[in-house]
C-alpha cells in the first residue's frame, strides 16, 4: 500500500489521473513519485505535491491522507485494486472507473464516478452534482457498478444511467435519474423536484419526500415495498410510470407516508376523474 | 529571397503531364515549379524510394463555416477523444469528426493535402467562412456559395430571364468571394422553410411556380454564361432515401442537351449517398452500377464517392429535410438552421456500423462507383467529408481503392446479408498510384479548373506531397497497409515551395490562399444589378445591402481569379 | 465645420445587432443617430464621452490607480498572466471577433482559462444544445415566415427593443405581413388608460417605444388571421401586454410548463388541472395554436437559464419545438445579450472546439463548464490571476465570486470605466468598437456583420486587438519564444 | 398595520433603464439611479408601508444591500420583488452554480424590510470599498 499526504495546502486545480491502483502497482515509490501531474498550467511530477510512505499490505490499496479537494480524476479509469482517501476529495473521482473499490471518508466533488460500468464507490461525506453522469455531450451513463452516497449529493445524480446502482442516504437534488434508461437509484431521504425527468426505463425509488411531481407522469398504483437490487425496501410506495413526453417506462417509487402533497392527485385518478 | 528546392530521385507521379511513376528530379524556385535550380544553392530532398505526386486537392470538404462550426458546437464528447496540444510551431485544438480550424489545416497537410474547397456556404454568412479560412493555416482553400434555391434565382429562372440570373449570381459570388455554384436538393431547401420538401426534379417549388429540373437546367446556363472554372457542383435531390439512384440519373439527363464539346458541366458530388436502389431501407441496394453506366457513356458529367467509413462521425448538408429525416430516423441531437431568403442546412451525429445492413450497402456503393466507372478523371475520392466519416480517413479509401485483399478483409466483417447482395466481390479493378493520382489530385483540380494545381509541370504552384512507399519494392494489393500508412503521413509536405511537413510532422506554419471568382460581367449589366439590389435588398434580407459583400481585405490571402462572362 | 453622414452603421449594443443605423457626424464627433433605440442611441451619442473613460493606462500603486505609460502597462500586465498558475481571461463578448481571436491565442500562451459571459447568460443553453441540438433560422426566415411567435421568459421590449419591430411581430415578410396595425387598433381601444399615460410620462428613454397593451383576458376575435404572438413569463412585461396570448408562469416552473406543453403536443392527457399556475385548459388552447400554424418560433431568454431547472429547461424547450416539427413547422432560437456574445461563441467554437469555458492549462482545449467555467473557478478559488476584456464582472458576479477575482492581480482593458476597472491592478483603455475602431460580430442568429470605425478614438488609444498583440508579444518575449 | 419584513421571491433582469444608462457610464449617477433600486408591487410595498422612493433593504442567505424602492409599472406581481443587474443586486444573488457555470440570478427567497436610518443607499464607490475593500 502507498501512503499519499500532501505537502501544502493546493490551491490551483490539480490533474491526476495516474492516482490509480492500475498505474501504480509494479511501480517503486521513487517511480510513482516520479509520475506527471499537472498543478494549474505548471507540470509537476506527484512527489513535488505528496510525501509518501509505504506499507506492504495490502499490495493494491493507495490510501490518500489530508485535504485533496483540489486533485481532479484520482480513480480515473480504474480497473482494479483500492483508493482509500481520509479528507475530501476533487471532481471526477473514479470516473470511467471500470472495477475496484474507491472509498472516500470526506465529500467528493462533481462528476463522481462519471460514467463508470463497475465497481463500488463509497462515500461517506456528501457527493457533488452529476454524480455517475456522464460530461457534455455524451449519452453514455453509467453502465454498471455501484455508488453509495452517506450524505447529500447534487444536482442529476444519475443521469443517462444505463445499469448499476446509485444509493443516497440523504437527500438528492434536481432531476434526479435525468435520461435514465436502466439500473436502480435508491434515495432514503428527499428529492428536490423533476426527478426523472426524460427517464425512460430503470427505477428510482424515493423513501422521503419529493418536492413535486412531474406532470408527465402517470400514477401505476400502490407497492407495499420494493426490491432495489438485493435489498427489499418497505413502503407503501407510490408507483409513478414516465417520463410519458418520451414515451418512458421508468419507474418512480415515492413514498406514500411522505408525500401527502401527492394523495389528492393519486386519489383523483386512480378514481377516474 | 525563397528557398530553392530540388527533390531528387522520387518516383512521380504526375498524371496531367502524363508521367507515371518515372524518375523525375522536380525543381522549385519562389513558390512554383522550375525547369532547374542550381543544385549547390538549392536545398535537397532526398527522395530515392519515394514517390513524389502534387499536393492532394479536395475539391468537397466541409471545413469551414456556420455548419460546421454549429457541428463543432454541437460535439463536446467528439473533441473529448481527439485533441491537439500546442508545440512550438502549431496551435492546439480539436479533431476527430469535426476539427478546429488549425487542426484541420495541421491534418490535410500532414496527408500531404494543399487545396481543400468547402462546398457549401450560405452567401449571408459567408463573412464567417472567411473568418475561419483566415484561421485555417496550411492549405490554399475556397468555396462554394449555395445558390440552388435563393430566391433571386428561383424568381428569375420562373420569369426565363437567364442573363439577369446571371448576372446576379456573379454579383453573389463576387461579393461574397466564393469560387463555385452550388445547388443542394433544389427548390427543396424552400419547401423546408414551411417544413416540406420536393420528391422529384419534377415536383413544383410551392410557391415559386418552378420545378428543381428548371432550376439545375437554369444554373446550369448561368454556369455557361459565366464562363466558371468549375462545372455546377450538385448535391441531388432525395439524397439519402432508397431508390434515389433514379433521381440522379434524371439530373444528369436533365442537363444532357446543354453540354458543349466534352467539357463536364455538372458535378454529381458524394455520389454515394445519392446512389440508392431499393424501396426502403430493409430492400436497400447499391445503384452504382446503373450511375457508372450513364456516367461510362456521358461526358458531361463527372462524380465524387461519398464514401462512408465504419466510425462515429457527423452528419453535415445544406439539405434541411434530409437531416431532419435522419433526426427522427436516428434519434440523435439535431441542428437544423435555415437562411433567409437562401438556403438551410442541418446537422445529425450518425455512428456507421459493419453489422448494419444499410451502412453496409452504403460502403460498397461508395467503391462501386470508383471501381465501375471506368475512367478515373470523372470519379474522385471523397468521404464528402465528415459526412461519410473524417479526411484524416482518406488512406483507408486509398487502400480499398488499391487493394482487392482491402476490401474482402473489410466485407468479412460486415453484415452478411449485405455482402450477400454486393456486386463489389466480383470487381476485381485495383487503382494504380497514377490512377490514387488522378482521383485525389489531379482530377479534382481539373474539374475545379485550377490550372497551378494537381500537377507539376513547370509553372504549377509548388505544391507537392512526398509518401514514403516504393512503387517498385511495395505491391499495394498485397500490402495495403503499408500504402495506409504512407499516405496517412507524408514524408513531406511542401507547400509553395516551403517545406512543411516532415515525417508526418508539421514543421512550419504558414497561410495558403483563399482562392474566389471575381466576375466581370458587362458594366451596364452590372450597374443594372447594383441598381435593382439597392432597391429591393431590405425586402429580401434583414440586413444592409452596404454590409453585404466581404472586402477582399478581409482574406488573409486573397487569390482572385478574374473571369470574364458572355452576358 | 465638417458634416458627414455614415450609412448601415451596425449598432453595438444588444444580440439584435440592427445595422441600418444612420450617424452623423460633426467635427469628428457624432451628433445625431437614426433608427436605433434608446440604447443604441446613448451608447453612440455619450458612450465615447470623455468623462467616463480612462484616457491614460493605469496601474495600481500603493492602493491607488496612477498612470502609467501604454508600454509599462502592457508589460505589467504579460507579467501577471505570463507567471500565474491558473489565470482566467474573462469577458469578450463585447469586443469583435479579430480581437478574440487573439484573446485565445493568449490563453493558449499563458495556459489559462478563457471563458465569454455567455457563461452567465446563454451557457446553460449551449450546454443544451450539445445534448439535444438546436433547430434555429436567421431572423429574416422569421420576418418572412412565422405565424406564431413565442417569447419564452423574455423581455425583449427593453433588452432587444427592436426585435419585434425589424423580425418578428411588426415588419412586412414575403409570406407574413405586418401586425401593427391590430396592435394599433388595440393600443387605440386602451389608450385612455392613465395608467399607460403616467408610465409614459415617467419614462424619458421610451421615447422610441409604443405604450404597451394592458389584456387580462382572451379574445378570440383577434386570432382569426394573421400572426399571433404568444409571451410566457414570470412578470407582466410590455412584451407580454401587447401578446394575443400571455401565460403567467410561477416562477421557477418553467421546466413543469414546457413538460405538459410537450405532452399535449405529443397528445398526451395530463392529469393534473393546472400546471405551474397556468390552468390545462388554456395550455390546451395554446398547444391547438401551436400545431396548426405554418411556421412558428419560440424565442427565449435568461428567465430559462438563470431560474430553477437552468441548463434543463432549456433542454426541454429544444425538444418541445423537435416535437411540434411533427406537426408543423419549429424553430427556437436564444436571445443573446451582448451584441457579440454569438460571435465570442463562434470563435471559440472554431478555434477550440468549445463555445465558451475553455481551459488551455494543459496545453490543449479542455472543457467542463461546473469546472472550468469562471464563476465556479472563482467560488472555489481555483484562479490567481484575471485579464478582463470589455467586461464587467465586479458588477455583475455574485458576491462570493467578486471576492475571489479582486484577492487575486486583476488586468482590465476596458473602453469606459466600470466597478471592475475600479477595482483592477492594471487598467489599459481601449477604442470603442463599432464607433472608433472596426471589426466583425455576430448577430444572434449567427449572421457576421462589420463593426465600423466612425470617430477617431481619443488620442493614444487601441483598438482591444492591437493591446491583446501587445500583450501576447511581451508574454513570448517573457516566456523566451518570441 | 404593516410587517416589519416581507418574504419574496427575487428577481435580477434587464431594464431599458439600465441598458440606456450604463452608456452614460457605469460611476454616472443615472446609472446609479437605475439600478441601485427595487421593483416591486404596490400591495407588497402598502403591506410593509413603503412608500415610492424610500429606501428598502433586501436580505437573502447569501448577503444585504440597500436600495430605493419603485413601484412596479405593470402589476400584479405579488410577492416577488426585481432589482435590475448590477453592482447593487449582485451583493444578494445565488451564487450556486449547480456545476453548469450559472448562478441563481432569479427565482432567490429574499426578505425586504424598510431600511433602517443608518443605513443609507450606498455609492457604487462605497459598495465596492465596503464589500471588496477596494475602489
Amino acid at each position: 500500500m502507498i501512503i499519499l499526504r500532501p505537502k501544502k495546502e493546493f490551491k490551483a486545480p490539480i490533474i491526476a489521473e495516474c492516482i490509480s491502483p492500475d498505474v501504480f502497482m509494479g511501480k517503486s515509490i521513487d517511480e510513482v513519485a516520479k509520475l506527471k501531474v499537472y498543478e494549474g498550467n505548471k507540470e509537476r511530477t506527484l512527489g513535488e505535491l505528496f510525501n509518501f510512505s509505504y506499507e506492504k499490505e495490502p499490495e493494491d490499496k493507495i490510501m490518500i491522507i489530508g485535504d485533496v479537494s483540489k486533485v481532479r480524476k484520482i480513480g480515473f479509469n480504474m480497473r482494479k485494486g483500492e483508493i482509500e482517501v481520509k479528507g475530501d476529495v476533487g471532481m471526477h473521482l473514479g470516473a470511467e472507473m471500470k472495477g475496484g473499490k474507491i472509498t472516500v471518508f470526506g465529500s467528493a466533488g462533481s462528476w463522481a464516478g462519471s460514467a463508470m460500468s463497475d465497481g463500488l464507490i463509497e462515500v461517506h461525506g456528501s457527493a457533488g452534482d452529476f454524480l455517475g453522469a456522464p460530461l457534455r455531450g455524451s449519452t453514455s451513463g453509467m453502465s454498471g457498478g455501484t455508488i453509495v452516497v452517506h450524505s447529500n449529493v447534487g444536482d442529476e445524480a444519475g443521469a443517462y444511467m444505463r445499469d448499476g446502482s446509485i444509493r443516497i442516504h440523504g437527500s438528492a437534488g434536481q432531476f434526479l435519474g435525468l435520461r435514465m434508461r436502466g439500473g436502480a437509484i435508491l434515495v432514503l431521504g428527499d428529492a428536490d423536484s423533476r426527478a426523472g425527468a426524460f427517464m425512460t426505463g430503470g427505477r428510482i425509488v424515493i423513501c422521503g419526500t419529493l418536492r413535486s411531481l412531474l406532470p408527465a407522469f402517470t400514477i401505476e398504483g400502490v407497492r407495499p415495498s420494493i426490491k432495489v437490487g438485493p435489498e427489499k425496501v418497505s413502503g407503501p410506495f407510490y408507483l409513478f410510470v414516465g417520463d410519458l413526453t418520451e414515451g418512458g417506462d421508468g419507474q418512480l417509487f415515492v413514498s406514500k407516508v411522505r408525500n401527502p402533497h401527492l394523495s389528492p392527485l393519486v386519489t383523483k385518478v386512480m378514481a377516474g376523474e | 529571397m525563397m528557398m530553392e528546392l530540388l527533390i531528387k530521385n522520387g518516383f512521380v507521379y504526375d498524371p496531367i503531364n502524363g508521367i507515371d511513376g518515372e524518375r523525375v528530379d522536380i525543381a522549385i524556385k519562389d513558390g512554383r515549379i522550375v525547369e532547374r535550380v542550381d543544385e549547390r544553392r538549392a536545398e535537397i530532398i532526398d527522395a530515392s524510394g519515394m514517390i513524389v505526386m502534387p499536393g492532394g486537392v479536395d475539391l468537397h470538404s466541409h471545413i469551414v463555416g456556420g455548419k460546421v462550426n454549429s457541428g463543432r458546437l454541437l460535439r463536446p464528447e467528439d473533441h473529448r477523444k481527439d485533441y491537439e496540444v500546442k508545440t512550438k510551431v502549431t496551435r492546439s485544438g480539436v479533431g476527430y469528426s469535426i476539427p478546429s480550424t488549425f487542426t484541420t489545416g495541421y491534418r490535410y497537410s500532414r496527408m500531404g493535402y494543399t487545396t481543400v474547397m468547402d462546398p457549401a456556404i450560405a452567401p449571408l454568412k459567408a463573412r464567417h467562412a472567411h473568418e475561419e479560412l483566415n484561421d485555417t493555416p496550411m492549405i490554399d482553400k475556397g468555396f462554394y456559395p449555395l445558390l440552388g434555391d435563393w430566391w433571386f434565382v428561383l424568381e428569375f429562372i420562373r420569369d426565363g430571364k437567364i442573363e439577369e440570373c446571371a448576372a446576379h449570381v456573379a454579383w453573389l459570388i463576387s461579393s461574397v468571394k466564393g469560387y463555385a455554384i452550388k445547388l443542394v436538393n433544389p427548390g427543396g431547401l424552400e419547401a423546408w422553410g414551411f417544413g416540406r420538401n420536393v420528391d422529384s426534379i419534377d415536383d413544383p417549388v410551392p410557391y415559386f411556380n418552378i420545378t428543381p429540373r428548371d432550376i439545375i437546367r437554369g444554373l446550369c446556363k448561368v454556369n455557361q454564361l459565366l464562363n466558371l472554372p468549375h462545372a455546377i457542383h450538385i448535391h441531388t435531390n432525395n439524397l439519402g432515401k432508397p431508390g434515389n439512384y433514379t433521381t440522379t440519373l434524371d439530373t444528369m439527363k436533365c442537363v444532357e442537351d446543354l453540354a458543349i464539346d466534352d467539357k463536364p458541366i455538372a458535378h454529381v458530388t458524394h455520389c454515394q449517398f445519392n446512389a440508392f436502389k431499393g424501396v426502403n431501407w430493409k430492400t436497400l441496394a447499391s445503384g452504382a452500377p446503373e450511375i457508372a453506366d450513364y456516367v461510362n457513356k456521358h461526358k458531361h458529367v463527372t462524380l465524387d464517392m461519398g464514401q462512408i467509413i465504419f466510425t462515429d462521425t457527423t452528419t453535415m448538408t445544406a439539405d434541411g429535410p434530409f437531416q431532419y429525416i435522419l433526426y427522427k430516423l436516428t434519434g440523435n441531437k439535431w441542428v437544423n438552421s435555415d437562411v433567409e431568403t437562401e438556403t438551410s442546412a442541418g446537422i445529425v451525429p450518425i455512428r456507421y456500423r459493419r453489422a448494419s445492413y444499410a451502412n453496409a450497402v452504403q460502403w460498397s456503393i461508395g467503391l462501386e462507383l470508383a471501381l465501375l466507372i471506368k475512367d478515373t478523371w470523372k470519379v474522385y475520392l471523397t468521404t464528402d467529408h465528415p459526412n461519410g466519416g473524417p479526411f484524416t480517413e482518406y488512406p483507408r479509401v486509398i487502400a480499398w481503392l488499391m487493394s482487392r485483399i482491402a476490401r474482402e478483409r473489410t466485407m468479412k466483417r460486415l453484415n452478411k446479408r449485405a455482402v450477400a447482395k454486393m456486386t463489389l466481390p466480383s470487381i476485381d479493378r485495383e487503382y494504380t498510384f497514377y490512377e490514387i493520382a488522378i482521383a485525389t489530385r489531379a482530377g479534382p483540380a481539373r474539374s475545379l479548373g485550377l490550372k497551378n494545381k494537381g500537377h507539376l509541370g513547370v509553372g504549377a504552384d509548388a505544391d507537392v506531397a512526398i509518401y514514403d512507399v516504393n512503387p517498385k519494392e511495395v505491391n499495394p494489393s498485397r500490402q495495403y497497409k503499408l500504402v495506409r500508412r504512407a499516405f496517412r503521413r507524408a514524408a513531406y509536405t511542401i507547400k509553395s515551395g516551403e517545406v512543411v511537413v516532415k515525417n508526418g510532422e508539421i514543421v512550419k506554419s504558414m497561410m495558403g490562399d483563399t482562392i474566389w471568382c471575381n466576375i466581370h460581367v458587362m458594366p451596364s449589366l452590372a450597374e443594372d444589378v447594383a441598381k435593382g439590389l439597392k432597391k429591393r435588398f431590405r425586402e429580401y434580407w434583414t440586413v444592409e445591402y452596404d454590409n453585404y459583400p466581404i472586402p477582399e481585405k478581409y482574406l488573409s490571402i486573397s487569390y482572385p481569379m478574374e473571369i470574364k462572362a458572355k452576358v | 465645420m465638417s458634416t458627414s453622414v455614415v450609412q448601415s452603421v451596425t449598432c453595438p449594443i444588444c444580440g439584435s445587432f440592427c445595422d441600418d443605423l444612420e450617424l452623423t457626424i460633426e467635427d469628428g464627433r457624432i451628433t445625431k443617430v437614426k433608427n436605433a433605440c434608446a440604447m443604441g442611441e446613448a451608447k453612440f451619442l455619450y458612450a465615447p464621452d470623455l468623462k467616463h473613460r480612462w484616457l491614460k493606462p493605469m496601474i495600481r500603486k500603493d492602493e491607488e490607480l496612477v498612470e502609467a505609460s501604454l508600454e509599462e502597462a502592457v508589460k505589467k500586465a504579460a507579467e501577471v498572466l505570463a507567471e500565474a498558475s491558473y489565470p482566467i481571461l474573462y469577458g469578450w463578448s463585447s469586443t469583435c471577433c479579430e480581437a478574440i481571436r487573439v484573446g485565445i491565442e493568449l490563453a493558449e500562451e499563458v495556459g489559462g482559462v478563457i471563458d465569454n459571459t455567455a457563461t452567465v447568460c446563454h451557457g446553460p443553453s449551449l450546454q443544451a444544445v450539445q445534448d439535444v441540438g438546436l433547430p434555429i433560422c436567421t431572423l429574416g426566415q422569421v420576418r418572412h415566415r412565422a405565424d406564431v411567435i413565442v417569447y419564452w421568459a423574455c423581455n425583449p421590449w427593453e433588452a432587444h427593443p427592436r426585435h419585434i419591430e425589424r423580425y418578428t411581430y411588426f415588419p412586412d415578410g414575403r409570406f407574413q405581413s405586418s401586425m401593427w396595425r391590430r396592435y394599433l387598433t388595440r393600443w387605440g381601444m386602451l389608450a385612455q388608460r392613465k395608467r399607460i399615460l403616467r408610465a409614459l410620462s415617467t419614462h424619458p428613454y421610451i421615447k422610441a417605444i409604443l405604450p404597451p397593451l394592458a389584456r387580462y383576458e382572451l379574445s378570440p376575435e383577434l386570432f382569426v388571421k394573421g400572426r399571433k404572438l404568444i409571451v410566457i413569463d414570470v412578470r407582466r412585461t410590455r412584451v407580454a401586454e401587447a401578446a394575443d396570448y400571455f401565460i403567467q408562469v410561477k416562477p421557477g416552473e418553467d421546466y413543469e410548463l414546457l413538460q405538459a406543453l410537450r405532452a399535449l403536443v405529443r397528445g398526451i392527457e395530463l392529469e393534473v388541472d393546472e400546471v405551474a399556475g397556468v390552468p390545462v385548459k388554456l395550455l390546451e388552447e395554446v398547444v391547438d395554436v401551436m400545431i396548426s400554424c405554418d411556421f412558428g418560433v419560440i424565442f427565449f431568454g435568461l428567465g430559462l437559464t438563470m431560474s430553477r431547472g437552468k441548463v434543463r429547461n432549456v433542454d426541454l424547450a429544444i425538444k418541445l419545438t423537435e416535437d411540434l416539427n411533427d406537426r408543423s413547422k419549429w424553430l427556437i432560437a436564444p436571445m443573446r445579450g451582448h451584441f457579440n456574445v454569438t460571435g465570442a461563441n463562434a470563435v471559440f467554437t472554431w478555434q477550440t472546439g468549445y463555445p465558451f469555458a475553455v481551459d488551455f492549462s494543459r496545453g490543449y482545449p479542455y472543457y467542463n463548464p461546473g469546472e472550468t467555467s469562471v464563476v465556479d473557478i472563482l467560488l472555489r478559488g481555483d484562479s490567481d490571476a484575471a485579464l478582463v476584456v470589455a467586461s464587467d464582472p465586479v458588477a455583475h458576479f455574485p458576491k462570493k465570486a467578486v471576492e475571489h477575482l479582486v484577492k487575486n492581480p486583476l488586468v482590465v482593458i476596458d473602453p469606459s470605466k466600470s466597478a471592475t476597472s475600479l477595482m483592477a491592478d492594471v487598467v489599459i483603455p481601449s477604442a470603442f468598437v463599432g464607433i472608433e475602431a472596426e471589426g466583425t460580430a455576430y448577430r444572434m442568429d449567427f449572421v457576421p456583420l462589420p463593426l465600423k470605425k466612425v470617430v477617431e478614438p481619443p488620442a493614444g488609444l487601441l483598438s482591444d486587438e492591437e493591446i491583446l498583440r501587445m500583450i501576447l508579444h511581451e508574454v513570448r518575449k517573457i516566456k523566451g519564444v518570441a | 398595520m404593516s410587517l416589519s419584513k416581507l418574504k419574496v421571491v427575487l428577481v435580477t433582469g434587464r431594464s431599458i433603464e439600465q441598458g440606456v444608462s450604463k452608456e452614460r457610464g457605469k460611476i454616472s449617477d443615472e446609472y446609479f439611479q437605475s439600478v441601485a433600486t427595487c421593483h416591486m408591487d404596490p400591495d407588497d410595498m402598502k403591506e410593509l408601508g413603503v412608500k415610492e422612493g424610500a429606501n428598502v433593504r433586501v436580505t437573502t442567505e447569501f448577503g444585504s444591500v440597500v436600495v430605493k424602492a419603485v413601484k412596479s409599472k405593470r402589476t400584479p406581481h405579488k410577492g416577488t420583488v426585481f432589482i435590475p443587474y448590477g453592482p447593487w443586486a449582485s451583493i444578494v444573488v445565488n451564487p450556486t452554480t449547480s456545476s453548469v457555470g450559472m448562478p441563481y440570478f432569479k427565482g432567490i427567497p429574499a426578505e425586504v424590510e424598510v431600511a433602517p436610518k443608518e443605513e443609507p443607499i450606498l455609492s457604487l464607490r462605497e459598495l465596492l470599498r465596503r464589500h471588496f475593500g477596494r475602489g
